[in-house]
């Protein structure tokens, strides 16, 4: 509905000349509108069919309101069947993985009921697009089921070993003979180096404290490697891959310990990229199976403002878990004097019939001294 | 108020029946607990919850006695052991059987748990559930059935095929005894002599306090089923009236002690709506509070 | 900008952050992370996020003083009168 | 794998569920005085199951009572009796019978926590059989777990396991308000081992009793036998199931259920209750509106046929959930 007129606030559409279907030019009258002052015609600035009236002959109408729809010439012919564009039927998971492996769903072809698009779909068609990769997880029943994620170095026994484990704690703390041990780490020297290497990242570099820490304790385990394994059936299995299962806490309670692999091969940078990636999913629960029976050891934290130390319960089939408190200012002494430093308590919690004390001191000393030199993580 | 829209839902007006709740709660200490049924203001004054916490509590306010989440026909007092209104007929009977276990366990002597209900609760399978339990375990439960002649709008003959409402409770071997509902001192009497049975025995005893309500069964009761004369009558029997009567004959009271306790009443009263009106509303946010003690971790 | 717009801009960032979270009963004066149970990784993307939105860069050395909805939005206010 | 610990925690011991429940019973009567254990035949008959055999001579009538057939009464003295400060303990002796004392459990135990402003608390248990499968017909087969977990105010366990069986009891004998236990029928002479010491579990999170990555399987109770046996069938074709014990109906741990449904993309809900109404359904809601974008198929739900269960075998076993009716809607899934 134009404004024929400064004053002119409504409309009242009084007849159209023109029918759905007809072709129409650029200056065309189409219709004739009536205002207080008079009766007007109204001419198009869109040539092409015009596909229907969203306006009946004399109702009032603001002015701006669309009065009918113009499908400009070369526009697509919509379909018969429906006004929409037929609906895509693809399941929300493999959309979402579409999206993840940028592959366009319309060119997919679904194996689901009705055509519907599944997830080995979209990996079908990630893997034909670009065959050097294998599709991140293998097709499924033609293929024995996944081998242990973390591929065992001394042992490659292992034909797929169905492993029954109920993740509850209660039965790992009561199946694993615990034992503990505590430390208090001066950071004054991480957090200085953190603070001052922050300055000169962009806000979506920054690094966060918890990356020093992981870092520390992937590169602490190359001198305790022992503290690095898993049980399979009766005997310990130890793991050349370092990768740590983070404990993350879900928004609605409740806990999750993916692994970053490789955390002692990865930068500072490369761990928080990781690090912030594995968070966003976990609380999107999209974690991906791999990610979540691969660690070989978990880091356990409870955040800023809850205790200072916490005592983690072994994740079965590892045999550790380091535990972080709080980084907490305290008065310390370093090199003679007394000053308030930041400083945080770590925990090991360790599986007697794997290691005992004085192997488990050995890591946590190797832990305050690779903190005591940031840069070199 | 009510008519003022400032109280809603269901209202039940307990004049008439004033008596009972003041006779007995005379024969109770703080240690007794009280069970009673949604007409229960009568009895939450008489045990001496502030009227300004009632009204604020119809009102729907954050100050009233169970913070606006109960209304008029789930009036709480924890600390006065006053363990509420029920609205289910009969709801509250089990609830007080268990009470008075409670006490008997912890080895808490000299105490009794008073149950009030209606005539309509007589014919409930929770009354039979509750009396027999009662005196087959030998509780200390003191049931008080108001029976003001009708359950909401039957009358009781159409009600229960055996009315004597006494004779029923003796039939579970609980001693039972009516009582003139009307008349306070006499409810008082009977209740402090059950009352010191109970406590003395630890079995459960019953009393009928034939009553009349003078209104209707709620506000939303039009009241077609009585006749105005039968109102009238039970009219000439007015609790207050009767006890006024006596005092003044007594010489205990003259006009202006009766004129004093008017203005104190009404002074109480407009206190009670000035609380009320300007208690808070409790914030929204607060909506999901106290559903559970300890929330899942 | 106004206090409003960047308000309304902090609040869509938070809302990226804790989805499902009821912001509308989020109370401007307390602390958002007992109020939304919320880490230092959530205050790191809450950063990135406002300087995606916002264009405004907060150094680490200004997280304690952001506590609350209202220190946010006071804060940014300072740093984008400059820029209206 | 569990290796007989030298020192530290407890010595293990081997139980039924039965035994498991009435050590929980024993070891609650014996560490506080407030709690006692009313229902019917509870005494010298020991139980419907068996279950307080023997407690009355140890703990005497007082503490271990035979009520009459009123379950209203006897649940709402309950609910007294923890309003008076007691920690009562209720055994109505199957869920088909505490249909008679729903008003005194929905109207009185569920709301007096809310209703009174927070003042008046509700520290009562109930544990209640359930389920079909042992042709008793219609009237003794129910699984109305979901009427009781649909209410606010009060919280609802299926305890699957022996240890959950005797932990679970003390823990909600720990919580201030009404709490509900559910024991499958046929779970009574179920064996398992657990620490000699007892000792409470937690209550409001779900437990993966097996581990896979390709479909996940959320069950309780009595169903979860079915899972984990059509979680062995399937692992013979290659397919991974990981089955999720809720334990826990009300609050419902929808966590667990979600992080492994981020892994599978694929959930059945196994569920002895009618379909319609049923907590699968509810379960299946939660996946559809907190993890749509993680199905790559529609949820699936395996429930009791919509019938009386039948009193004979062949037929009840068709109407309640199996292992091959479990299997093979997971193979439809994955096919």
């Amino acid at each position: 509905m134009p404004t024929l007129g400064a004053d002119m606030s409504v409309g009242i559409l009084s007849s159209w000349l023109k029918k759905p279907g007809d072709t129409v030019q650029r200056g065309d009258i189409i219709a004739v509108v009536h205002t207080d002052k008079a009766d007007v015609e109204v001419e198009t600035f869109a040539s092409g069919v015009i596909e229907r009236m969203l306006v009946e002959p004399g109702s009032e109408v603001p002015v701006g309101t669309p009065l009918a729809v113009i499908r400009e010439s070369g526009e697509a012919e919509p379909t018969a069947a429906s006004e929409q564009e037929a609906r895509l039927m693809i399941s929300p998971s493999a959309r979402e993985l579409a999206h993840e492996l940028g592959v366009d769903p319309a060119e997919v072809r679904g194996s689901g009921p009705g055509g519907r698009i599944q997830r080995k779909d979209v990996e079908a068609a990630a893997a034909a697009r670009d065959p050097a990769r294998p599709p991140p997880s293998a097709p499924r029943p033609a293929v024995a089921p996944q081998a242990p994620a973390a591929a065992p170095s001394a042992d490659d026994r292992g034909a797929a070993m169905r492993r029954a484990i109920g993740a509850a704690m209660s039965r790992s703390k009561r199946e694993i003979p615990h034992f503990y041990l505590g430390h208090t780490i001066d950071l004054s020297r991480a957090m200085s180096w953190l603070t001052e290497s922050n300055v000169h990242r962009s806000v979506s570099e920054r690094l966060l404290h918890g990356v020093l820490l992981l870092k520390a304790v992937a590169l602490a385990l190359r001198v305790v490697p022992e503290l690095n394994a898993t049980w399979q059936g009766d005997e310990v299995v130890r793991h050349d891959d370092v990768n740590i299962g983070v404990a993350i806490a879900l928004r609605g309670g409740g806990l999750v310990a993916p692994a970053i692999r490789h955390t002692d091969e990865l930068s500072l940078d490369e761990l928080m990229h990781a690090f912030r990636d594995l968070v966003t999913r976990a609380r999107r629960y999209s974690l991906r199976s791999s990610e979540i029976s691969a660690p070989t050891i978990t880091v356990t934290s409870l955040g800023e403002r809850t205790v200072d130390t916490v005592f983690g319960v072994i994740f079965p089939p590892q045999v550790a878990i380091v535990g972080f408190g709080a980084v907490v200012e305290r008065l310390w002494v370093s090199d003679g004097q007394v000053l308030p430093c930041p400083v945080v308590s770590v925990s090991l919690s360790a599986d007697h019939r794997v290691t005992d004390g004085h192997r488990a001191s050995a890591f946590l000393v190797a832990l305050d001294r690779l903190l005591q030199e940031p840069e070199e993580l | 108020m009510y008519s003022a829209a400032k109280i809603h839902g269901f209202l039940h007006l307990y004049i008439g029946e004033e008596a009972v709740a003041v006779g007995v709660l005379q024969a109770l200490t703080p240690d007794d607990a009280i069970v009673a049924t949604y007409r229960e203001h009568g009895q939450a004054l008489a045990r001496g919850v502030p009227a300004a916490s009632l009204m604020a509590e119809m009102f729907g306010k954050a100050n009233g006695s169970s913070r606006g989440r109960g209304g008029s026909m789930h009036i709480f007092d924890l600390a006065r052991r006053f363990y509420g209104g029920y609205a289910i007929v009969g709801g509250g009977l089990p609830v007080a059987v268990g009470l008075a276990l409670a006490d008997r366990l912890s080895g808490r002597e000299g105490r009794l748990t008073a149950c009030f209900f209606g005539d309509g609760a007589v014919a409930e399978g929770e009354f039979h559930e509750s009396l027999n339990l009662a005196a087959l375990w030998e509780l200390p439960v003191l049931f008080l059935c108001e029976n003001n002649l009708y359950a909401m709008g039957t009358p009781i003959r159409q009600e229960l095929a055996q009315p004597d409402i006494s004779l029923r409770a003796e039939s579970y071997g609980i001693p039972a005894e009516p009582v003139d509902g009307m008349d306070v001192i006499a409810v008082e009497e009977a209740a402090r002599r059950a009352a010191i049975q109970v406590r003395r025995t630890g079995a459960p005893l019953f009393l009928e306090l034939r009553t009349y309500r003078f209104r209707a069964h709620s506000m939303a009761d039009p009241d077609l089923y009585r006749t105005k004369d039968e109102i009238g009558d039970w009219r000439q029997r007015d609790p207050i009236a009767l006890l006024e009567a006596r005092l003044r004959e007594a010489k205990l009271i003259a006009d202006d002690d009766v004129s004093a306790l008017e203005s104190d009443v009404a002074a109480e009263l407009d206190h009670a709506v000035g609380v009320a009106e300007a208690g808070p509303f409790e914030p929204v946010e607060d909506l999901t509070k106290d559903v559970y003690g300890r929330s899942a971790q | 900008m106004t206090d409003d717009q960047i308000r309304e801009g902090v609040l869509r960032v938070l809302a990226g952050i804790v989805p499902g979270a009821d912001l509308t009963a989020l109370r401007p004066d307390l602390g958002l992370r007992d109020q939304l149970d919320i880490d230092s990784m959530d205050y790191l993307n809450l950063a990135i996020g406002i300087h995606e939105e916002l264009q405004v860069d907060i150094p680490e050395s200004a997280y304690d003083q952001l506590e609350t909805l209202d220190d946010f939005v006071r804060y940014l206010a300072e740093r984008t009168s400059g820029s209206t | 794998m569990s290796v007989q610990l030298a020192g530290g925690s407890s010595r293990r011991v081997r139980l039924t569920y039965r035994e498991a429940v009435r050590a929980g019973l024993r070891h609650a009567l014996s560490a506080d005085d407030r709690v006692f254990l009313m229902g019917e035949d509870v005494g010298s008959y020991g139980g419907a199951f068996a279950v307080s055999l023997g407690l009355l001579d140890e703990f005497g009538p007082e503490r271990i009572r035979n009520t009459p057939l009123s379950e209203s009464a006897f649940v709402g003295a309950g609910i007294g009796a923890a309003l008076g400060g007691m920690r009562p303990i209720v055994e109505v002796m199957t869920i088909n019978f505490s249909l008679l004392a729903l008003d005194q459990i929905v109207n009185n135990a569920a709301t007096l926590r809310y209703m009174s402003g927070g003042q008046l608390e509700v520290p009562l248990v109930v544990r209640m059989a359930t389920g079909g499968g042992r042709q008793l017909a219609a009237q003794h087969a129910h699984s109305l777990e979901v009427w009781y977990a649909h209410v606010p105010g009060i919280k609802a366990l299926a305890p699957a396991t022996v240890e959950d069986a005797r932990g679970m009891l003390l823990a909600a004998l720990d919580d201030p308000d009404p709490v509900f236990i559910f024991e499958h029928a046929t779970l009574y002479p179920l064996e398992g081992e657990v620490d000699e010491e007892p000792r409470p579990v937690d209550i409001c999170r779900a437990s993966v009793r097996r581990e896979g990555g390709d479909v996940t399987l959320v069950t309780y109770g009595g169903s979860l036998a079915a899972c984990l046996a059509a979680a062995d069938d399937l692992a013979d074709e290659g397919i991974e199931a990981e089955v999720v014990d809720l334990r826990t109906l009300r609050p419902l741990d929808m966590d667990t259920v979600l992080v492994s449904l981020g892994k599978t993309h694929h959930a059945a809900i196994v569920d002895e209750g009618w379909k319609t109404g049923s907590l699968a359904g509810e379960v299946s809601a939660q996946i559809m509106e907190r993890g749509f974008d993680l199905l790559d198929w529609p949820v699936q739900r395996v429930c009791s046929a919509e019938v009386p269960i039948p009193y004979a075998k062949h037929l009840e076993d068709a109407a309640l959930p199996s292992r091959e009716r479990v299997a093979a809607t997971v193979r439809e899934m994955l096919v």
